[in-house]
């Protein structure tokens, strides 16, 4: 099961719950998985079909460029981050 | 087989006929030629040439025109690198000879172009006159002064083939015909003069040399302008700039190394254009020739024996195409004995070059207008005649190989049913019809494309080809086809040789074949990394994924599917941008055929000749862009009616300067002067390409003059023996 | 509305004439005239230097000269620096120190630093600094182009 | 930039005549480098003109004089002749600071002197060192020509004393007197390419440590160039007196109107007056004594 | 310093640039160089105020000029609505933006939102009738209020900038009508329990004024829109993929139809990805029927580009009096401009990430103002917010008596630290940095005494984390018969990159670095590459380098074993040699092999694209040493020594050259430059010579440390290099300005009068 960190101003939507233990191969199951559990956060997350724009994802504390099609290992750590940006870094 | 000129064969885009993607470009005029690069600091060049056809060099003096005011720059050959001295050398800038008139000595830069041309007038040089010979049988006489001292004659090649037994071919034939013919020079004739723009860098520990230039080949240009100045071939940079037509001339580097070294002289960038009188007199046309053709056939009508004897000019230096006039003399027949010789002959003219099918068009007039005679003395059809004797796949060629995969008989077949050669001629006794049918066998050469994915689904394609007629179009088209869009959605782009794998020249008909297997390996590529890209999407094996029509589809869940614009839109965050490249080297060009059928006028008080009406057929495998199809074997037939009536290299008695070197007195064919050509499309494919591709450029022109020729003889009863055909010839033979 | 005016002056050594508006500064006239891009325009208000070229020996900012001005003077420019094919030591030094990034400041800083050179062959580093103060750099610090200019003045001495 | 007219007369005389054409608004131009700044970014500051008059060609104009008078400069001479004229630098220390610091090196291959007081921009550099030298300038025009003192010369950011057709031929510097110094420092905050937050301009003569004569100018805190006049309270005071310098300072501060704007506060900029007047005297008094 | 590392043949030389004789001769072609037949020049009217709303233009006046082809205002530009009549969003690179934003931004329609933005554009026969006719365009303004800092932006009753802007909270909306366009939170670790828990609490507000890129080429471009619907930009450009799709997507037409050819470029530092001056180019090229071309003037560049923003900062830490950091919260209001985009969420992820600190908040806000939209610059968003947090680090260390090295080595993040969004940090250097800086001569020698009174002397050490950025680059190789090698890549040069990425390909097929010719080619020529920025170019096109390489490789080995009929795994090719062990014992060099090439089965090419991850993130430390003069304020850098951990250097001259200009923007940020508004909203100081940038006089020189913690995500290691040395100028010369002068500064610049003010407010004698 990966961990699944959530993000603070999202807490309201998991019951204060910080982190979630889902199971998932890739960023894609993971967010369905905890949208069980919690219904309306893959609509706070994924706007057809991709991460929002804003919004990134990191695995293993690594920002991944793949979104929801990022492998997820069963030991993994899944992050939300606001999306860096300010103009194109 | 197909016939017709708009088949698509299942196809989505290949044989139909889109707006080619540089046309906005040049008929708005934006489109940018070689003579129209300019940058900043340019000086302009100029190339002082021999006055003389044959004369040694005693001295050049300079010394006027060092200081004038204005000029830059001079230099002669002995600014060449002097290592490695080589023949090709010697023709950028003589040395101790000049061998034809024309030939350079040496090349000022100056502020611009007048200067430099009144700077030439000023550079002094001395020369002892030696005789000097203009034809290849004048070359032949044993007697004749020798152009390169140093060999035993003025043959620079001989080929020679031999199939068979010819003299028992001959003994067993009922009928047979010797006749010699001459050919004259003749000059491609592109409308866009040569060009070079050169800035020659040199930096702490580099040199890197820029060149611009119209060029059928920019890795030809970079790699004999490297050997010619001693550079390694990447140190040199060729851009390619729109091209002005080349029929096969546009491939030397004539001005490039001139241009180079004065801009190494004066840390600038210099321009060479050429005069129309400089392209006649200096550059490469194709030879005038003397051949002989006897052929033997049974009262039957089975061709037993044919014998050639080809001399070809060479010009000034070896290089000559007579053994693709020897290879092509009988191509089209299956002969059991045949015997060619060819001979490559030094004389005092501008060393020859391509001209579309090389060397062809001179030895098929020999044999097509014998063969027309046999045909008339067997009291045979002369398209059925040629049926009976047509080559085919298997059949073994004079200079050995088997033929591969070979239209003949479908092309005699199409011309034989075809309303032109059905339909009744005028009543008039001065229009006749003749017929002849012409072999190329096409080239490849290596070639490398480079494909990448834009986000809105279109496809950049990146070429080292240059396009003459249309052959970016014809590429993207291919691949178009492989992924299922449209030929506008693929946005072609002819690039320097910094930015593409090796790519041989525009020449040879070869662009549309050997691109056309290079893109399809690349595109073929491309829908491979799309496919693998959608299934990693999908989570699925991407061999439950196929492409066609441009969507991506799941074979086994109907609910997976995506176009290829969207699929782009996602590529960067779904792992990248996809790539591919092709690169290749290809064998498997097939052989080319054309056939003529053309109604001939002859004013018989005057000689005067005028085409009526004018039917080419040609296989081209697979048709393309059926437009530029067409355009190929219109373009290739009228200049085949050129050379045919009137274009020559005219030299006076006793003068070795040509006589005709302006457009006005050279006479290629005005729009007034011809008829609509109608185009009949054979497609025979060709197995060794994806699509079916046979090189198109050629074939055309070599057919025109022996079918000009035997309309004249029905008219006149005159078989000719000279091209080009002029009236005052006809009338002296008229006369006789 | 006046005419045109006709300028004839020298160029890197060359004679050039052009015609030009009396509006058109130094640097347009060579830019957009004579076709000699090579000096930049950062500012055209002679505060970055970019656009330094020689006007009758002095560096000045072309683009607080009018073209008109330089009628019957002489001009050099950075497509003047290098002899024919040899690049001038200051260029090599700029080269070999790595003294660019972009590049766009480096005519002016190399038009700038052979007239100090010129004037004194052994600079100290703060010699250096002052002279180039009217030439900004964005990319470099100065400090590789110090040093370049230091290395040139050298090898230029050694020669 | 609109259309502009360029003329480039060789004498004053034709200058003037096309300077007072009442058909056009012409201007004066030597080295360009303000005013072709000001055509393009602002011409209506400068009165919109249609012609520029390239006074460069005139031969009195580039004269340098230095003989037992003085100094006179034509007014288009540029600044590096000056700072480079060993001559001059030796005899007015404080025109070699600051001709030497305008613009960079660039700037000083073309700016005159003369420009940059017709110029008569607050901030302009050489304006209180010709003031603290008692510089006279000459000016020509349609109704004859006149000599008037440099610190009576500017009029407001801008705007000087000449009138329609007249330009300014020359600047006039008396020989220093003996035991006399001076000095212009400017205050930037980069080390230069800058325009001065304050400059302050001064001249001094001394007869042992007691000031003889004292001379400060102020630039960039007012509309024009300021002459602190208070400052020759010092005069008769011992300049090794610690006090004398503070005196000196204070009035330049008091002296000074300053405006707060991006280049500084009226309160820092007051207090730079003092520093920089302290410091100016300081240089000029060792300059007196030949260190 | 330099590592060495026999490894590497080719990585850690310094050969001569490719590019860079044509830069020395006055040949590279930069955009302004570039030009057309029969082409206009075009130039853009701006609005005069900061918020105005627009009543009426009127170009009919303008319309008469001689010389002028056509004048458009912002009604030419597509609409940008879709077919439901909704704003279409468009993803620029990584962000995705509303399109009517972008296309306001371009040209306003109905209010102007800052000065200098643009309201009607003018292409006439040459630029100075263009700007006449400018002149003569008459419009009438209803002028608003404006608002141009965050903070008085976030107020309650401040003007609104964008009627319909919501904020925005981890992809919810909320409601109401504001200039926040986005607040941002990390939470890590319970910092209140953690503040308890401190023995000593610093916090300090900050103030930072908007700051510009200043890269001497202005902006500029040439825009054809063809016969045959295409159009093709010339420009410079960081990102020609980027302005690309940014200028299709407002002209509403296919992103292929446009291509654009990036010319040398003279400077971007992040200031260069904005498609400012495209889409007005192009529609007056459509108008015309002819280019037109528009450059920047200095003064546009200053108002109308996208500077970094000007910042308000509240950070607090705590920690024991042992040194332990216990506790960080931080607050960062970062100027957007009057367009969403600010670096806020890179300031939240930098500010203090050098430090393991279990208990941490940051709040970060996105605050709409009437100033010109910002962009990024050089680690966009970090330098404000660091500045702020190194300096309170140092305070700590005084206070708590520690040597302020020796305190941030205490506290330094590692491998596995938990960073304040909560992810871990992979292989980084910061430590190796601390170390290097804490043995460096500089940091040993004891502070030289100044040589005249009044002035005094100090020195002060800050560090600065950057994350650096990947995203997708695209390399073709083609080999040449002579054996060198052709590379072609989307990624503009801006300083010697050119030369790295063909080291890194050099490298891998054994052949020198000259051997390889490398070309940046248009939109049409190459795959997709995002812009060089975000550190990312050496890395991610570096790494595409590579796989091309050994896609070049494997072919020639193929084809060796092809000529030598053996099969393919017994050929292996090493330093640029081919070689097989089998039975027949051959080799051959990579030229010999080039050679036979078209012999043997025609070209080779070899190809590579990456969308990496893997990025190394980097850390950069300064030693500075000032002398103040305490009667004006005026800080004199004296001596500076910038550390940085590179992964690896691939060449090092241009790792110390991107070491030593971060450095010295980071010194013009920290003592002169600044937007300085005046009270109509208005920029004063418009010019490079009121907008102080350093010069070669305002600086020594500026000594470079590389150290090189290898990127174990790189296949050479190699860590973006171009960003972090911005970071920590500022807070290191403060903290050398409170060493000398035992103040704290809390804004920037520390231009001599705020210094002198900071001075007087703590009533120190000095």
């Amino acid at each position: 099961m990966a961990t699944v960190f959530i993000p603070s101003l999202m807490i309201d939507m998991t019951s204060g719950k910080q982190r979630i233990e889902v199971p998932g191969s890739n960023v894609r199951d993971i967010i369905n998985s905890i949208d069980k559990l919690y219904p309306g956060v893959k609509g706070r997350l994924v706007e057809n079909h991709k991460i929002k724009p804003n919004i990134s994802v990191a695995v293993d504390g690594e920002i991944s460029p793949l979104g929801i099609l990022e492998k997820v290992a069963p030991n993994s750590e899944v992050h939300f981050i606001p999306a860096v940006g300010g103009g194109a870094n | 087989m197909t016939k017709g000129s708009n088949s698509t064969n299942g196809y989505k885009v290949i044989g139909t006929r889109p707006i080619r993607h540089d046309g906005y470009d040049k008929v708005t005029g934006k489109a940018l030629y070689g003579a129209d690069f300019s940058i900043s600091g340019l000086l302009f060049g100029k190339i002082l040439r021999s006055p003389h056809a044959h004369a040694k060099i005693l001295s050049i003096d300079t010394s006027a025109v060092e200081n004038m005011d204005g000029v830059k720059a001079i230099v002669t050959s002995q600014d060449l690198p002097q290592t490695n001295w080589t023949k090709e050398k010697d023709a950028i800038m003589a040395k101790t000879k000049v061998l034809y008139k024309g030939h350079p000595i040496a090349g000022v830069a100056a502020i611009n172009h007048h200067i430099a041309e009144e700077a030439l007038k000023l550079i002094n040089v001395e020369y002892e006159i030696l005789p000097a010979i203009l034809t290849a049988p004048e070359g032949l006489d044993p007697s004749s002064p020798l152009i390169d001292e140093t060999k035993k004659n003025n043959i620079s090649n001989h080929v020679k083939h031999e199939l068979g037994n010819i003299k028992k071919g001959f003994e067993k034939s009922d009928v047979i015909v010797e006749r010699t013919f001459d050919t004259a020079t003749v000059h491609q004739g592109y409308i866009e003069p040569h060009n070079a723009t050169v800035d020659w860098n040199s930096s702490v520990q580099d040199e890197k040399v820029n060149i611009w230039v119209s060029t059928q080949s920019s890795f030809d240009i970079r790699g004999r302008t490297a050997e010619i100045l001693h550079l390694d071939p990447s140190k040199i940079k060729t851009t390619p700039m729109e091209i002005g037509g080349g029929f096969g001339a546009k491939f030397d580097p004539y001005a490039c190394p001139v241009a180079a070294l004065l801009s190494k002289k004066t840390g600038k960038p210099v321009k060479i254009v050429h005069t129309r009188k400089e392209e006649f007199e200096s550059t490469g046309p194709t030879p005038g020739s003397n051949i002989k053709i006897k052929i033997g056939a049974t009262k039957e009508g089975k061709i037993l024996a044919a014998e050639a004897t080809l001399a070809y000019e060479d010009g000034a230096f070896p290089g000559g195409v007579v053994s693709a006039g020897a290879l092509c003399a009988f191509a089209t027949y299956d002969i059991e004995n045949v015997l060619i010789n060819g001979y490559d002959v030094l004389v005092n003219k501008p060393s020859t070059s391509a001209y579309r099918a090389p060397g062809a068009t001179n030895s098929n007039v020999g044999t097509e207008t014998v063969i027309d005679e046999i045909a008339e003395k067997l009291e045979m059809d002369p398209i059925e005649f040629r049926l009976i004797n047509a080559s085919k796949e298997g059949v073994r060629r004079a200079d050995g190989p088997k033929h591969p995969s070979i239209g003949v008989i479908e092309v005699l077949n199409a011309m034989k049913k075809h309303p032109h050669y059905n339909e009744p001629l005028p009543e008039a006794t001065d229009i006749n019809r003749g017929v002849a049918i012409g072999f190329w066998m096409n080239g490849a050469g290596p070639s490398s494309i480079n494909l990448s994915v834009h986000p809105d689904g279109r496809i950049n394609l990146i070429e080292g080809s240059t396009d003459i007629g249309g052959s970016r179009a014809s590429i993207a088209m291919m691949v178009a086809e492989v992924l299922g869009i449209k030929a506008e959605d693929v946005t072609p782009s002819v690039v320097d040789t910094d930015k593409i794998g090796y790519t041989s020249g525009t020449g040879g008909s070869s662009v549309t074949y050997k691109a056309g297997v290079a893109g399809h390996i690349a595109a073929t590529n491309l829908k491979k990394s799309l496919i693998e890209r959608a299934a990693s999407i999908w989570g699925v094996s991407p061999k439950t994924v196929s492409m066609e029509n441009g969507i991506l589809f799941s074979t086994k869940d109907k609910s997976l599917s995506i176009s290829l614009k969207n699929l782009a839109k996602d590529l960067n965050d779904t792992g990248g941008p996809i790539i591919s490249n092709g690169a290749t080297n290809p064998s498997g060009a097939a052989p080319s055929i054309s056939g003529h059928i053309i109604d001939v006028k002859v004013d018989k008080e005057t000689g005067k000749i005028d085409i009526v009406k004018c039917t080419i057929f040609q296989d081209v495998g697979k048709a393309i862009h059926p437009d530029y199809v067409e355009g190929q074997m219109q373009g290739g037939t009228v200049q085949g009616i050129g050379w045919a009536l009137n274009e020559e290299y005219f030299y006076n008695n006793d003068s070795y300067e040509m006589a005709n070197p302006t457009f006005l007195d050279y006479r290629m064919p005005l729009a007034l002067d011809l008829p609509m050509i109608n185009t009949e499309i054979i497609e025979v494919p060709n197995p060794a390409h994806p699509f079916g591709v046979r090189g198109v450029g050629e074939a055309s022109i070599t057919s025109p003059p022996a079918a000009i020729a035997n309309a004249i003889y029905r008219i006149t009863g005159i078989r000719v023996n000279q091209l080009p055909i002029k009236p005052s010839l006809l009338m002296e033979s008229i006369k006789k | 509305m006046s005419k045109k005016i006709h300028v004839k002056t020298t160029i890197n050594s060359e004679e050039v004439e052009f015609l030009c508006e009396p509006r058109q500064s130094l640097l347009e006239c060579l830019r957009d005239i004579v076709g000699l891009t090579g000096s930049k325009e950062g500012c055209n208000d002679g505060n970055c230097g970019a656009c330094t070229v020689n006007l009758d020996g002095r560096i000045v900012d072309s683009c607080l000269v009018f073209g008109v001005e330089v009628d019957g003077k002489e001009v050099n420019t950075i497509e003047g620096v290098a002899y024919k094919d040899e690049l001038h030591p200051i260029q090599k030094a700029f080269l070999e120190n790595a003294a660019l990034q972009c590049g766009i400041c480096t005519p002016g800083f190399i038009v700038a630093s052979k007239a100090l050179l010129e004037r004194n062959p052994n600079p100290t580093e703060k010699d250096v600094r002052f002279w180039l103060a009217g030439n900004l750099c964005r990319c470099t610090g100065y400090d590789k182009i110090v040093r370049a200019v230091l290395d040139a003045a050298e090898k230029m001495r050694v020669n | 930039m609109k259309w502009i007219d360029y003329a480039s007369p060789n004498s004053i005389k034709e200058a003037v005549a096309l300077l007072s054409n009442k058909n056009t608004v012409a201007r004066a131009m030597a080295g360009g480098t303000d005013l072709i700044v000001q055509l393009r970014a602002a011409p209506e500051r400068i009165g919109n003109p249609d012609v520029v008059v390239d006074i460069k060609n005139i031969p009195e104009l580039n004269e340098i004089n230095l003989d037992s008078k003085g100094l006179t400069l034509g007014s288009a001479v540029p600044m590096y002749k000056i700072y480079n004229n060993e001559s001059i630098t030796a005899s007015y220390p404080a025109l070699q600071d600051s001709t030497s610091l305008v613009g960079g090196i660039q700037i000083q291959g073309r700016a005159s002197v003369g420009g940059n007081l017709c110029n008569s921009a607050p901030s302009g550099d050489t304006i209180p060192t010709l003031i603290a030298l008692n510089a006279t300038c000459k000016v020509d025009g349609p109704n004859g020509s006149r000599d008037l003192k440099v610190e009576d010369f500017c009029t407001g950011p801008g705007k000087s004393v000449l009138e329609n057709g007249e330009i300014l031929i020359s600047i006039h510097i008396p020989a220093p007197s003996k035991g006399s110094g001076s000095s212009y420092l400017r205050f930037i905050p980069r080390n230069e390419m800058d325009i001065a937050v304050v400059g302050v301009g001064t001249s001094i003569s001394l007869d042992g440590d007691i000031v003889k004569s004292v001379k400060v100018a102020l630039a960039s805190v007012g509309p024009t160039p300021i002459l602190v006049s208070d400052a020759e309270k010092i005069i008769g005071k011992s300049i090794e007196d610690e006090d004398t310098l503070k005196i000196a300072g204070e009035a330049a501060k008091n002296a000074a109107t300053p405006i707060t704007d991006m280049r500084g506060t009226i309160e820092f900029r007051k207090h730079l007056c003092d520093v920089l007047t302290r410091r100016t005297l300081k240089i000029a008094t060792e300059r007196a004594r030949g260190n | 310093m330099t590592t060495k590392n026999n490894k590497f043949k080719v990585i850690g030389t310094r050969p001569i640039r490719h590019d860079g004789t044509d830069k020395v001769t006055g040949r590279a072609q930069y955009g302004a160089d570039f030009s057309m037949p029969r082409m206009l020049s075009g130039k853009i009217l701006r609005s005069p105020h900061a918020h105005a709303k627009i009543i009426s233009i009127d170009t009919s006046s303008a319309e008469k000029i001689h010389g002028v082809e056509a004048i458009i205002t912002g009604k030419d530009l597509p609409e940008t609505a879709n077919s439901d009549g909704e704003d279409r969003k468009v993803t620029l690179g990584e962000l995705s933006t509303d399109l009517k934003y972008l296309r306001e931004g371009i040209m306003a329609t109905e209010k102007a939102v800052f000065k200098g933005q643009p309201i009607a554009a003018v292409a006439a026969t040459n630029v100075h009738i263009a700007e006449e006719a400018c002149k003569a365009i008459k419009i009438s303004y209803e002028v608003l209020d404006a608002v141009i800092t965050a903070p008085e932006a976030m107020k309650a009753n401040a003007p609104i900038i964008q009627e319909d802007l919501r904020t925005t909270e981890l992809g919810e909306k909320l409601n109401s009508q504001t200039n926040i366009a986005e607040h941002l939170q990390d939470k890590l670790g319970d910092v209140d329990k953690g503040f308890d828990e401190s023995d000593i609490v610093i916090e300090r507000e900050f103030n930072t004024s908007t700051v510009h890129q200043g890269y001497i080429e202005p902006h500029n471009c040439v825009a054809h829109w063809r016969d045959d619907g295409r159009i093709h930009i010339w420009n410079t450009t960081q990102g020609p993929f980027n302005v690309r799709d940014a200028t299709a997507e407002v002209l509403n037409v296919s992103l292929s139809a446009v291509k654009l050819t990036p010319l040398e470029i003279g400077g971007g530092f992040g200031g260069k990805f904005e498609p400012y001056l495209e889409p007005v180019a192009a529609i007056l090229s459509k108008k015309t029927g002819r280019p037109v071309k528009i450059v920047m003037t200095r003064s546009e560049e200053l108002e109308a580009t996208g500077p970094t923003p000007g910042s308000n900062i509240r950070v607090k830490i705590g920690a024991t009096k042992e040194g332990k950091l216990v506790a960080a919260e931080a607050v960062l209001k970062y100027e957007a401009g009057a367009f969403p985009g600010s670096p806020v969420a890179a300031a939240a992820a930098c500010v203090f990430a050098p430090y393991n600190i279990p208990n941490q908040s940051v709040d970060g806000y996105d605050v709409l103002v009437n100033k010109t939209k910002t962009a990024a610059y050089r680690a966009p968003g970090a330098t404000n917010a660091e500045f702020a947090s190194e300096t309170i680090i140092d305070e700590l260390a005084h206070k708590l008596n520690i040597d302020p090295i020796e305190f941030r080595l205490m506290n330094a993040s590692n491998e596995g630290t938990r960073a304040t969004d909560g992810t871990k940090f992979h292989n980084i250097g910061l430590t190796e940095v601390l170390e290097a800086m804490k043995n460096d001569p500089h940091y040993k020698s004891d502070l030289s005494k100044p040589k005249t009174q009044n002035k005094i002397r100090g020195r002060g050490v800050a560090v600065g984390f950057w994350m650096n950025a990947g995203l997708q680059s695209s390399v073709n190789l083609a080999l040449n018969q002579d054996g060198t090698v052709n590379l072609t890549e989307g990624s503009p040069d801006i300083g010697g990159s050119r030369t790295s990425i063909s080291m890194q390909a050099a490298e891998v097929l054994g052949i020198k670095a000259e051997d390889v010719h490398p070309s940046v080619v248009d939109t049409d020529s190459i795959g997709y590459t995002f812009g060089t920025g975000g550190s990312r170019t050496t890395f991610a096109t570096g790494w595409a380098a590579y796989e091309a390489a050994k896609d070049l490789k494997n072919k020639m080995i193929e084809r060796a074993a092809l000529i030598w009929d053996v099969d393919s795994n017994l050929v292996s090719m090493n330093d640029g040699v081919l070689n097989t062990n089998g039975s027949k014992n051959k080799s051959m060099t990579f030229k010999e092999l080039a050679i036979e090439m078209n012999g043997s089965g025609g070209p080779i090419m070899g190809q590579g694209t990456v969308d990496p991850k893997g990025v190394g993130k980097s850390f950069a430390g300064l030693i500075v040493d000032i002398e103040l003069d305490t009667e004006t304020g005026k800080t004199q850098i004296l001596k500076v020594t910038c550390v940085q951990d590179c992964g690896k250097a691939i060449h090092p001259s241009y790792v110390e050259g991107q070491m030593q200009g971060g450095t010295v923007q980071g010194i013009g940020w920290a003592l002169n430059e600044e937007y300085y508004m005046d009270r109509n909203a208005k920029m004063s100081n418009n010019s490079l010579l009121d907008y102080r940038m350093p010069t070669s006089l305002d600086l020594p020189m500026i000594n470079t440390v590389i150290v090189e913690v290898p990127n174990e995500g790189h296949p050479f290691g190699v860590r973006g290099v171009g960003e972090v040395n911005i970071v920590a100028p500022p807070a290191a010369i403060a903290n050398a300005i409170s060493d000398a002068a035992k103040i704290r500064m809390e804004v920037l610049p520390m231009n001599p009068q705020a210094v002198l003010k900071t001075i007087n407010e703590n009533n120190r004698k000095l």
